[in-house]
């Protein structure tokens, strides 16, 4: 995974590829069709979708990157652009390089003709309606044409346009083929050069699969043995659910949609007090609804671990667009004073493993875990390495690790909760004061394990008491499992990439991680050294982690995509440093080019020596 | 049967209910009821909501959750879900179960989830003090309402009826023999259970003894609790009737989760076992 | 006519549904039914939810307000009671209004709170493209329900009965006179309306024309719609019924808080009068 | 009201009794009933009251002090002690003075015999079940005692007796009446010394009432002409909306009871929206379930006022008990990123002022506005200085006053919302992107101000709008409203107290103020001199008064009533200060003591100038 490979292995082959148009015109569907087909070639593939959030019209679009490496973003200006209507190449053209390829409909577009580009009117509709009678075939048309430009493995193709239309009749798939087929002609009828090919090289590695990231949640939850979850569909996090709902039945889980996100935080809290792991995937709107049943989670120490794909807020704000604004919420989303632990994937594979650990660590620290990932690594797809199961490590008496660490492709451990013993059910405690704040849980149906879980300040053995003492003493050993939690992270290895001696520093979380990482590359290729830290853990604040990033940094950028710089304030408060605070609040992704900007600007300014020192 | 009752009364919590107070009659039954049915106390789930009928989990021997105002069925419903080899029993009052947590109802019904719901109605927030509840009646004079109270009272039997909930009953505190037979019943009756229970607060004074003494008739014999319309009419009938209003047998949750899965196994390449982590990954390749 | 229904359509917002979609009947029939009114669009409030249907206020030249997902109803009341002199509508789906806003209706009908409610069922998600709604037939495929939805869908009608909303209704879209009339005799009616419109999605295909095409009957002429019972039998006919189902004349949430209020005046010292800030104060001292 | 007291005037008279028994015993009440009888007097009058969450049973006790000077907090120690049973006695004799009267019933207590204390044995439930025939008289047999010792206007006490049982009939009244001479007659026959004379003195100055803080927030709403509440009851915030329910339709105005809080919240955002001056007074449990819809009023730009009277946390908690628990919550309990003000009252006086400031500035700013009080605040009653109502300013074109001030009992000012003039409506953007961020809105009703009000993000029409641009120019719209805010509040007085040259500095927020203020003057007496900051608005964090305040400070302490330290963070995050955080997580108020404590180990290591400076 991505926090391993520090050195930089720098691609051959880099090619991105931009398609938008008009909701409910197939741009979508042409470009997965298109990054599926490259994913099963030996190149890493890589995708950003943006559509609106109306039931029709508005600007839709995706973006392909393939490379002959991994890919760590949607990049900052695509090869190639397919546009289907005005507003698309409105919206769209800037972000073509010089030289590059431009597809429009002519029909439908009117272009700068100035403009230093390669320009190819392709009348996709009216293609479409001459192939197959309807316009609706025009974005496999455009496919067709990319299928030329990338020399795509035909069979490939086909074969994927099978798998998503055979169920609407051997008509519709013929349909297909023929528009395809008459795509990729036009193409080579206009002239227009084939870039690259893609066709007869060497097949998939075995080893990678092509996921979401919110498909990663989905496996990951399978893997770390969640059997069972509640949901409410809510813009960006559906697929988790609806993923869930169609695997866990196969291996024998259980998935139940309710009636709101107040009763799926409240059904699998009863299912995790019945001894199951359990996880509900959300956005900003539904988790506001569980900010109760979150403190009641952390009052009962009970396991569970809830998803939020963040998307643009406040309010209903903007449903498919991305924004890292929950972060506050989402560690202090609750009345009063109840400890939870906030994990940040950053990227397509990491939301797999982060999720293994989300678990891992509710089930070991019995509180709730919020993975905070975003509406553009949800939609994103990304080859990704396949985890060997045969190296799973069942740990069940996880006192034999004390640390869980950041899981790996080639070791996963998977925690499961801490029973108590014959000895402690003899006078069972289920809140005892432990060192750590860790008291053993009994699961339903072991004799002499009864206990009462209650919302209302309880004793070590469970019962109400609301003394001045015992109030001071359970609260304090709710949130002795947080310090348990840092302390046992020391040991994780530093989340840092660059030489240690680099006197810039930049920190992000979450899915911004490629394009920082991509832009310290555009700034060590102009000579600027970055270092980067990318935690994973976003609270209990990675103390040791900044503490020692900070050591001998000159400037410290913090970048998010959000109005008021949530993490910086955090940082802030922690270690009283001052640093420049890099947001952006669109509701699109940061480009590579967009933070190297940044980067090249304070390395300006340390030039000039104008800024003080941290 | 007296030493029995005592394997599914918490060791040493005691209510902490007022002396009098009806919710006493109803603990009582539901522990008989558990003994009369030789449930094991380490498989029983109690989850209550908040209120002085919300303190109910606490008075057993068993897995008890106490969770938060109005959430104790939905609780209930990932517990049961969970574990369908525990007995779960949801306890509350009026406000919990009919204001705040009244949405929760119909959905539980749609799952038909074995559970049995007991709501203990005083028609007042008696824990709070003494405000409006959903079936306080018109005009009454409570905190909230100091000048008397002016919304319509819901009439829990004819909601419970629209939302074709499996088992549907009501009784009071006071009658003693048919509480205990409604409730062994209800935990018996595969699916979903609902009885509301007129439990007087003898401390707000909206229900009291008096109210549910007389002009509290059982529902006639002849009554054939399949029957919706004729359960609707003694819903909507005066004076209020007690018993089992309705109690049909239709899939519970657990089953038709089964014929779901039954489905899938046989779609599943691996037919009549379930699929390994691996194989799912691999679907994904 | 023609020209009247501008005044209420937004001058220059189009609807952003789907071609064919369900929700442009309802939008054009609230149009008509204002016209026929003759209300003043300043004086009209919609409130809507979120989802395909919860569109429905930005398309009016009124005051209107586009909340989060299932609260359309409790933000109405709010609106309503503060400010009785305005005509208020609340648009959603069943979603929005069955699932997650569906403990709000019960409660809204114990005010009897003067709002027109339509809930334009398509019997799916549509915004969030395609997952079970509480209304979504039992084994129906969804993106939610890959295997089929396994639980019972809800009788709306039967429930809307239970808790007894003054003025219940059932009509489709492609009834486009009845729809006009239920609306414009909802508008009029004092107190709580709802009207649960079948209104077809196109493109994720639960609820089909096909399906309200036929078998859709009306209720007969001689239908009572002052006998809850008679409502009650049509609620759970096969097939499902169209026109007035319930329609009763109790106190609305403003008549009653006026004769609560008339009971206050009479009291206070200030006979008729109602009380100055000072005065209150002077109470404390 | 207190902020403007700047001079400390020494009390003559200061008295502090406590009374305590189990839940349904009548302590409560008994106290009451004593403390009214006082507040008849010219003597200022407090009480603290703490009762157990169970319907019966269990600790309770209130707490009373009078002084010839305005009271600030319970006190530390108590002169004169009432116990009814063994745990009340067990848990309170460590408060009783040393020399200071103890009251208990022998019947029912077994107490230390060498505590340096004056102790007196009476039976009060025997004397109860002799002269009433029951035992449930015997609270008013202890104020009988407590009648003698401080020498209560008889017929007041037997007026208010009449008040509070008149309407369960003549006999219960006579019954009262034999029980409290009865047990003043006692008194007298055992020898209780008679301490002071509150009998015959001056009356009460007409000019005061005496309310509790929850009261204080409900006079508060209606003096500012708020005339719509909606509500759902909540522990220990229901008091709020029982009090509206009965005075609002006096005044003319609707209070109506909801489901839950999000109906109740979203109700009063309807009623916003109709143009009404709206409220809602809740707890942290109810607080929690109004997330998504103060995230929807942020969004909307509709002013209301939420109350939240903060209980002991986690999640149900501690239902009757006090913290300061739920600050970060206030502030960020929404997901997204939505501005909002809080404002924490800093005793029953300043609750009734700050109410009306809240309405003043969610009308002003179009945004949710948060009072954070506390159930020691709520549930607190003083004597109160009445407003004076002809010297109410009605702001109607509140421009002409460009900061909202912190009101006073001789000045205050009622603004209400700007509406859009008909210049504006001509071509009417509800959401105009102005310099300070307010636009004039417009009230259903007026021609030509229609418009939709969306959650989703939007342009300055109101129409829905995702664009990248307009999304980043809303979001600052938004925000740039709590910058005017800030600017505004740049005018208000500083809320300090002793001398600016003092080098230990102390900053607490909400309901510790009185404690604070009494912990200094005890400092003061010890010759360590202390400097107060307490702020009354909490967020947007008030920067100039901090920084003030900070400015050649050695050392500051932070006081708060949680376990995190939640006020200290924001300060620390802003100031990059090291403060030394002084925390109380009990379920009970600061003692002036406790914090004395907490001055004096400070001046202490001052001396030592062990301590790094700030
Ligand atoms: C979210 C939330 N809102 C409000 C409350 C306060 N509260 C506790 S119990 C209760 C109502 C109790 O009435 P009911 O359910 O009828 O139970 P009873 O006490 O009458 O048995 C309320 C409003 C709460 N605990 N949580
Ligand atoms: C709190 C919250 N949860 C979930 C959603 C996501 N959501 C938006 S619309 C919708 C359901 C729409 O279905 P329905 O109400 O039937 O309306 P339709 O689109 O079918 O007209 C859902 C779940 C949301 N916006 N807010
Ligand atoms: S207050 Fe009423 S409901 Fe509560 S315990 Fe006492 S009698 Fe029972
Ligand atoms: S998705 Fe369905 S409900 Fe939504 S606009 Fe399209 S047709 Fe209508
Ligand atoms: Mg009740
Ligand atoms: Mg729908």
């Amino acid at each position: 995974m991505a926090k391993q490979q520090k050195k930089r292995i720098k691609p051959t082959v880099d090619f991105t590829i931009r398609i938008a148009g008009e909701g409910g015109e197939g741009v979508i569907s042409c470009g997965e069709l298109f990054a599926k087909t490259i994913a099963r070639t030996s190149f890493h593939v890589f995708t950003f979708i943006t559509y609106p959030s109306e039931m029709r019209g508005g600007y839709s679009m995706i973006q392909i990157r393939f490379r002959d490496v991994t890919v760590y973003s949607m990049g900052s200006f695509v090869d190639c652009l397919v546009v289907f209507n005005q507003e698309a190449y409105d919206k769209s053209i800037e972000v073509l390089k010089a030289g590059g390829i431009l597809i429009y409909d002519p029909d439908k577009v009117n272009i700068d003709t100035a403009l230093p580009v390669q320009k190819f009117p392709v009348p996709i509709e009216h293609i479409s309606k001459d192939v197959i009678g309807k316009t609706l075939g025009k974005n496999v048309v455009a496919l067709g044409v990319l299928s030329h430009i990338y020399d795509l493995e035909r069979d490939q193709t086909k074969k994927l346009i099978l798998e998503r239309y055979g169920s609407k009749g051997e008509k519709v798939v013929e349909g297909n083929y023929a528009a395809l087929q008459a795509g990729t002609k036009e193409a080579d009828t206009a002239g227009i050069p084939q870039v690259f090919s893609l066709a007869g090289g060497k097949p998939a590695n075995a080893e990678y699969m092509f996921i979401s990231g919110n498909q990663a949640v989905a496996l990951g939850a399978i893997a770390a043995g969640c059997r069972f979850t509640a949901g409410y569909p809510l813009t960006p996090a559906t697929s988790i659910f609806e993923t869930l709902s169609k695997l866990l039945p196969l291996v024998g889980g259980k998935a139940i949609q309710m009636e709101d996100e107040i009763a799926a935080i409240s059904a699998i809290i009863g299912a995790s007090f019945g001894g199951e792991k359990v996880i509900t995937p959300t956005s900003g709107p539904g988790i506001q609804l569980m900010a109760e049943q979150l403190s009641l989670a952390s009052m009962l120490e009970l396991p569970i671990v809830v998803v939020d794909v963040q998307r643009g807020g406040p309010s209903t704000g903007l449903p498919t667009k991305t924004e890292q604004g929950d972060l506050k919420f989402a560690v202090y989303g609750s009345a009063g004073e109840s400890p939870r632990i906030i994990l940040a994937p950053t990227s397509v594979e990491d939301t797999f493993y982060q999720t293994i650990r989300a678990f891992n660590l509710a089930e070991k620290y019995q509180l709730p875990v919020i993975l905070l990932t975003d509406q553009s690594i949800g939609y994103r797809k990304a080859t990704v390495k396949m985890p060997d199961f045969d190296k799973i490590f069942r740990v069940d008496k996880f006192d034999r690790k004390k640390n869980i660490k950041i899981p790996q492709a080639d070791l996963i451990d998977i925690l499961q909760r801490q029973e108590p013993t014959d000895k402690e059910l003899a006078d069972y405690k289920r809140y005892r004061d432990t060192k750590n704040g860790i008291s053993p849980i009994s699961r339903p149906g072991t004799p002499g394990g009864q206990y009462v879980a209650t919302g209302l300040e309880h004793n070590e053995y469970g019962r109400t008491d609301q003394s001045p003492e015992n109030h001071l003493k359970m609260s304090k050993k709710r949130f002795r499992k947080l310090d348990t939690v840092s302390r046992a992270f020391e040991k994780n290895p530093m989340e840092t990439y660059g030489d240690p001696h680099d006197k810039i520093g930049i920190i992000g979380w979450g899915s911004t991680e490629g394009a920082i990482r991509e832009a310290r590359y555009l700034a060590e290729d102009k000579g600027i050294k970055v270092r980067h830290l990318h935690p994973s853990t976003i609270s209990p604040l990675p103390e040791r982690q900044i503490s020692n990033f900070l050591h001998r940094l000159d400037h410290l950028i913090v970048v998010e995509e959000n109005l008021t710089g949530q993490f910086a304030h955090f940082i802030k408060a922690k270690f009283g440093v001052k640093p420049i605070e890099v947001h952006k609040c669109e509701g699109t992704p940061f480009t590579p080019h967009e933070i190297y900007n940044a980067i090249m600007k304070v390395a300006r300014i340390a030039d000039e020596d104008t800024i003080t020192k941290l | 049967m007296k030493t029995l009752l005592q394997n599914y009364k918490h060791p040493s919590i005691k209510p902490v209910w007022c002396p009098g107070c009806g919710d006493y009659a109803v603990l009582n039954s539901v522990q008989k009821a558990f003994a009369e049915l030789e449930l094991k106390p380490e498989e029983i789930g109690v989850v209550s909501g908040i209120g002085c009928s919300g303190r109910f989990s606490h008075y057993f021997n068993s897995y008890s959750l106490h969770g938060t105002h109005g959430r104790a069925l939905p609780i209930a419903t990932g517990l049961k879900a969970a574990r369908p080899d525990l007995t779960v029993l949801v306890a509350g009052g009026d406000g919990d179960g009919m204001a705040i947590g009244g949405g929760h109802i119909a959905h539980a019904a749609r799952k038909n989830i074995d559970l049995t719901y007991l709501i203990m109605d005083n028609t007042i927030y008696a824990l709070t003090k003494g405000q409006s509840s959903p079936t306080s009646p018109v005009g009454a004079r409570t905190k909230t309402a100091p000048y008397g109270v002016f919304e319509d009272a819901l009439n829990p039997m004819a909601i419970f009826l629209s939302y074709d909930v499996s088992f549907i009953a009501r009784t009071t505190s006071l009658k003693i023999k048919e509480m205990e037979h409604i409730i062994t019943s209800a935990i018996r009756h595969p699916g979903f259970a609902i009885i509301q229970i007129m439990s007087p607060c003898v401390t707000h004074k909206s229900l009291t003894y008096e109210d549910i003494k007389e002009n509290v008739p059982e529902l006639p014999e002849n009554h054939d609790p399949t029957d919706k319309l004729a359960a609707l009419k003694y819903a909507y009938a005066e004076p209020q009737y007690t018993g089992i209003f309705y109690n049909i047998r239709k899939p519970t949750l657990e089953e038709r989760l089964t014929s779901v899965f039954d489905h899938v196994t046989e779609k599943a390449f691996n037919k009549n076992h379930t699929m390994t982590t691996s194989q799912i990954m691999e679907e994904y390749r």
